[in-house]
């Protein structure tokens, strides 16, 4: 499972702003770029709809810091996937999206 | 399937990669005539990283004997331990004793800058606490190349963050160092880091398996496969299969992982085009300092319990090196059982386990009765700790994999008996050409205008700029005992806060001079980090050194590694301090480019009440000024030929150690009897350069008349050794001028120190500059660079 | 002030705290009764103040202070400081502080984006808490700060009820070293009893080894404020 | 568009290890957790897949760390997507997957 933790739009995002302005410099333009974080879960045991909320539940725990964060939590295949796999993968995707934080 | 001792006897002739492990022949023929048959590929393994450059110092050997031979008597006492030690243990008085050292990490933090510097950091921190000592501080030596190539902005801010990263973390203040740049550098930046620590005299622990029956216990972080890329060409399928993919990583075994510069895979870093990586085990190791902060807490509960007999970090070369050592220092055999090791990676074969430089781990021999009381602690501080063996009657270490025998050897000829080289070494023809090619045809400034603008030219480059973009990101405030940091000459640390009593560190090294001539440059590192202690009103007493220098296998190089060390072992004698232990780094060169010979020097001194510790900073207006020792036209190698000239030839200044014994001595007594405002010594910049520096300190002025007959230039700019700049508080020139007659050192008023308000730097008849002005040329240099990237 | 009849002040050691030795020796210095405190325990020892110390507990891995927020002891010290107990955060001690909710906003990476160390100068916005009663108002100190994450951010509500109330209490002078929004420092809960700040008053209590000494009037003003309730 | 790092499996990932530690202590049993970093990329016009081509090496040059990280750039919409949506996005995705590193 993915649980994905982004800095709120109104937050500033000081590494994020760093990594605009250094990607224009080195001939990227027109990229405005906003760092977070990407956390891989390996659960143990099948994702049932009770492991998922218990995932939620620790997401909103700990991963994120809803003062400032937002995450969104969700099942994906390991991302080793080879380019071919992809579309499969994307498909396969169940989403338990959320606007937490 | 691992190569088994059985395996080993049954196929005497199977192919082994000993060649590619950087084993040459003779060594491999010495492993089969030390076992009577072929090693297993795991002993293989030990044997190669082990007779390694890195481990057994077999080009460098011959010549450290010098440093054994030297008196082991510092003014305080012996020394409590020596070379052959993780660390030299010094005793300081008080029942309190120091140990330091001072270790490089230069390949690996040119292919990963952040993590090579940490796990720089992480290492000899380890070295220190194995030693039965409280980690209290440390410091780091740098060299990079020029400041605005682009490859110094990936190479520099990461190494800065992660020194910072790293210490920050473990809590122990950053006392100082060295930033330095030079374009040999560039393929290769020197990070060489120093750690001290303090221990009461009968805490001391040493690095030996004794007493059959002990348990060997590994704690701290499980096992991966961590800078482990030379050996895989062992775990791989067949060997054939490994040479394809392997070839770049196995050219750089543990040895070479340090000490060759990159060739192939590891200069793809951070612009690579998506190649493949070479093999699945990184060379690279990450570090992960919150559990080194674990270890620390851990390891020293454990010490003050009583529940070890003896203890050796793991570093490079991992268990092969902590099982060999131990075991060979110790008085009799170990067996290990290596399917114990706690694994992050279940995939490791035996050899890999063996090879793993993964962080953070400890080795400690325990006698049985105390095994739970330690496992208690270590689940305290939530350190995993395992029994992985023990101590045995017999002279063999064995090691077992899944039941069977991988490895059989005498420890002794893994651990202390490796190779040794006598490599031929020559004084290069260039040598001469070099210092024949001298200073005398270059132009001088002439008038105050001229003058000046050199000055501002000199504080704004690199080398003698402003610093705190680097040391701004290390806390030198925690654990409170900082009593003198950077900016300053030397560190200061409080050791007892009752007594006062505390220790005196520096580092230094003029590699432009060790180029021109490396006994002298070797020396003159000596003295002014000598200097540097003295400064602060410590008393020198022992050295450590970290000896860089490019490949052994010229006899060039060779050569200046052998000046150097002669150099500095006869450094020591004059002086009367010790070499504690230290380090040596070959093969830093890229492609054919050797770097300058960089014999990095650290002092230690003895403060016995920090309260009398003396700045570097003018620390009140009226003050008067006095040069102690002498000035002579000495500008080959200097900052003003490099800066102004490009140049570099000549003959370095001289190096008197009668000299810089008299001005420490001074400078010593002046502090003790508090005579001194601010201490100053003057090196890289000369006269001018250290004004600049006591001024900005605290924001003061300074007016300055050079004595009549002076050449302002020679005055301002030359950088004869002995010498110091120093401010004295009211009513004490005489003091002082009487501690100078009696010492033979040369006094020579200069001026006095002016008010904050407006304050400028005035050489009378020469220049005046505003504060202000200086300022901002010395301070915006790095900032400036680092802010386009 | 005989340290044995000072008050009984705590100080918590989580895993990779670091400045807990010298929150302890500042306590003493300035006539307080140091008692260490350990996270994995659920006792506060009979202490009648806590310090959460500077450093970097659990490696400051994650964000700093989220791991350490769920220690035994942070639930005894959530409660006390709930029954008014005077709790002072410094530095990775605010920023448990902040992820334990016992103070508003959360402090993030520096905007310079490297780790500072230097001797930063700070106004004393109020003095109406129990941990800066000894300054006075609108007084300049300067304190030690050494943080990478130390950009105090919050939104607009929260800061306009921080400012409106008086809950700003330090203010860096001279210069913004990290990105905080208003140029905060340290603030305080509504009943001015816990107190959270980036930069390090225990290191500023001898000049020996600190820039100043104006840490003490956070060590002497709790010390006398429970004195004077005994 | 979003590039995802990852540390390398095999290397030492002491964020991870933390907060799985801390995991298992507020009772989440059973979860491992490796962690990484989430861009989010806004980029100025069409993506095409030039455009694409630039943001893998921007990813390449910046973005990772290619000796101790491996990173994956694909096209997503804008994440605070509510949960009706996620089925259609997550089968928009083209990703543009790769091994580097
Ligand atoms: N340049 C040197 N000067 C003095 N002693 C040295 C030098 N280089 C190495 N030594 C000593 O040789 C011994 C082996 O060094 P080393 O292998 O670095 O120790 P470690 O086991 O910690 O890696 C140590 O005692 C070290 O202090
Ligand atoms: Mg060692």
């Amino acid at each position: 499972m993915v649980v994905d933790v982004m800095p709120k739009p109104e937050i500033l995002d000081p590494q994020g702003k760093a990594v605009t302005g250094a990607l224009a410099r080195l001939g990227f333009a027109g990229i405005s770029v906003r760092q977070g974080k990407r956390f891989e879960l390996d659960v143990i045991g099948e994702i049932t709809e009770d492991r998922l909320a218990e995932v939620h539940r620790a997401a909103e725990t700990l991963l994120a810091n809803t003062v400032i964060e937002t995450f969104n939590v969700r099942v994906e295949e390991a991302p080793e996937a080879s380019e071919e796999d992809d579309q499969a993968e994307s498909a396969e995707q169940t989403e338990l999206a959320t606007q937490a934080g | 399937m691992a190569d088994t001792v059985g395996d080993a006897a049954r196929t005497p002739d199977q192919a082994q990669p000993w060649a590619e492990l950087g084993l040459k022949d003779d060594e491999y023929a010495r492993i089969k005539e030390i076992l009577g048959r072929r090693p297993t590929s795991s002993e293989l393994a030990m044997y190669s990283v082990m007779w390694s450059e890195h481990c057994s110092y077999k080009s460098s050997k011959v010549h450290l004997r010098q440093f054994a031979e030297l008196p082991t008597e510092t003014p305080v006492g012996k020394l409590l331990a020596g070379i052959g030690e993780n660390a030299g243990v010094v005793d300081i008085g008080q029942g309190y004793a120091v140990t330091f050292k001072i270790e490089s990490h230069n390949h690996p933090s040119y292919v990963e800058p952040y993590q090579g510097a940490a796990t720089g950091v992480g290492g000899i921190v380890r070295d220190i606490l194995a030693m039965g000592a409280r980690p209290i501080g440390v410091m780091d030596s740098l060299r990079f190349g020029p400041l605005h190539e682009p490859d110094t902005a990936r190479v520099l801010p990461g190494v800065v963050a992660g020194i910072g990263g790293y210490g920050n973390c473990l809590g122990l203040p950053n006392i100082g160092g060295e930033v330095a740049y030079d374009h040999t550098y560039l393929g290769n930046p020197l990070v060489n880091a120093l750690c001290v620590g303090v221990l009461r005299h009968e805490d001391l622990h040493l690095a030996k398996a004794t007493g059959a029956g002990n348990q060997v216990i590994l704690y701290g972080a499980s096992t991966g496969a961590d800078g482990i890329g030379g050996v895989s060409v062992l775990a791989s399928e067949s060997f054939d299969d490994a040479e394809g993919t392997n070839a770049g990583q196995a050219e750089r075994s543990t040895e070479q992982v340090e000490a060759y510069p990159s060739t192939s895979s590891g200069r793809s870093s951070s612009t690579s085009s998506g190649r493949k990586p070479a093999s699945k085990r990184p060379s690279v190791q990450v570090g992960d300092p919150f559990l080194e902060k674990l270890l620390i807490e851990c390891t020293l509960e454990i010490f003050a319990a009583g529940l070890i007999t003896g203890i050796q970090d793991l570093g490079g070369a991992g268990l092969s090196c902590a099982t060999s050592e131990l075991a060979s220092a110790g008085d009799g055999g170990m067996h290990i059982d290596l399917d114990l090791v706690p694994l992050r990676n279940t995939t490791l074969s035996p050899e890999e386990i063996l090879m793993s430089e993964s962080q953070e781990r400890m080795m400690a021999i325990v006698e049985p009765e105390h095994v739970e009381d330690f496992l208690a602690i270590c689940r305290k501080w939530d350190v995993l700790a395992t029994v992985i063996g023990e101590v045995t009657a017999g002279d063999r270490l064995v090691i077992d994999w899944h039941g069977e025998t991988v490895v059989d050897v005498p420890p002794r000829t893994v651990a202390h008996e490796g190779p040794v080289y006598q490599r031929p070494y020559g004084r290069p023809e260039w040598q001469d050409q070099v210092q024949a090619n001298g200073i005398d045809q270059l132009p001088r400034p002439a008038g105050g205008e001229e003058l000046a603008d050199t000055l501002l030219r000199l504080i704004g480059s690199p080398n003698l700029c402003d610093k705190s973009w680097v040391t701004d990101q290390y806390d030198r405030y925690v654990r409170g005992n900082s009593v003198l940091a950077q900016p300053d000459d030397a560190g200061v640390l409080r050791i007892d806060e009752y007594s006062g009593l505390g220790v005196a560190l520096a580092t230094d090294c003029n590699s432009r001079f060790a180029l021109l001539d490396p006994y002298a440059g070797a020396q003159l590192a000596l003295a002014e980090a000598y200097r540097n202690v003295a400064s602060s009103g410590a008393e020198p007493l022992a050295i450590t050194d970290c000896l860089n220098f490019g490949s052994p296998e010229d006899p060039a190089i060779m050569w200046q590694f052998s000046e150097a060390v002669r150099g500095l072992a006869d450094g020591c004698r004059a002086l009367g301090t010790p070499v504690t232990g230290g380090n040596v780094s070959f093969y830093n060169q890229t492609g054919s480019t050797p770097i300058l010979p960089t014999p990095v020097v650290g002092v230690l001194g003895v403060i016995d009440d920090v309260t009398r510790r003396t700045s570097g900073g003018f620390s009140a207006a009226e003050h008067p000024i006095y040069l102690l020792g002498e000035t002579r036209d000495e500008l080959a190698g200097s900052a003003w030929a490099q800066v102004i000239h490009d140049h570099l030839g000549g003959r370095p200044p001289e190096v008197d150690f009668a000299q810089e014994k008299a001005l420490a001595e001074v400078l010593i007594r002046a502090s003790r009897r508090g005579l001194l405002g601010s201490a100053h010594d003057l090196a890289d910049g000369g006269l001018a350069q250290a004004l600049v520096e006591s001024a900005l300190r605290y924001g003061f002025g300074a007016r300055i008349e050079l004595p009549s007959e002076a050449d302002p230039f020679v005055w301002l700019f030359s950088e004869t050794t002995g010498r110091a700049l120093v401010s004295v508080k009211e009513g004490a020139d005489r003091d002082l001028a009487s501690l100078c007659r009696i010492n033979g050192v040369m006094l020579t008023k200069l001026g006095v120190v002016t008010a904050q308000e407006d304050a400028s730097l005035e050489v009378v008849g020469q220049f005046m500059l505003p504060l202000t002005r200086i300022r901002e040329a010395w301070q915006d240099t790095i900032p400036a660079v680092m802010a386009t990237h | 002030m005989d340290p044995s009849v000072g008050p009984r002040i705590g100080v918590v050691t989580f895993p990779g705290s670091l400045d807990d030795q010298d929150a302890l020796r500042a306590i003493r210095l300035c006539g307080g009764q140091p008692v260490p405190l350990w996270h994995g325990d659920d006792t506060l020892d009979d202490v009648r103040a806590v310090i959460l110390p500077g450093g970097f507990s659990y490696g400051d891995y994650l964000r700093c202070g989220a791991i350490s927020r769920f220690a035994p002891v942070m639930t005894e010290v959530i409660k006390a400081a709930h029954d008014g107990m005077p709790v002072l955060g410094i530095c990775n001690g605010f920023q448990i502080l902040c992820e334990a909710h016992l103070l508003p906003g959360a402090l993030i990476r520096n905007d310079v984006r490297v780790f500072v160390c230097k001797d930063q100068d700070l106004r004393v916005e109020s003095v109406d808490t129990t941990w800066t009663s000894d300054f006075t108002q609108g007084q300049g100190i300067t304190l030690v700060l050494k943080s990478g994450e130390g950009g105090y951010v919050a939104d607009e509500e929260t800061l306009r009820r921080l400012e409106g109330e008086g809950q700003v209490i330090f203010r860096y002078v001279n210069g913004n070293p990290n990105g905080s929004f208003n140029d905060i420092a340290g603030i305080c809960n509504e009943r001015g009893n816990v107190v959270g700040l980036m930069p390090h008053p225990e290191h500023n209590v001898d000049s020996l080894t600190g820039p100043t000494q104006d840490g003490r009037a956070i060590f002497s003003s709790v010390i006398n404020f429970l004195a004077a309730r005994v």
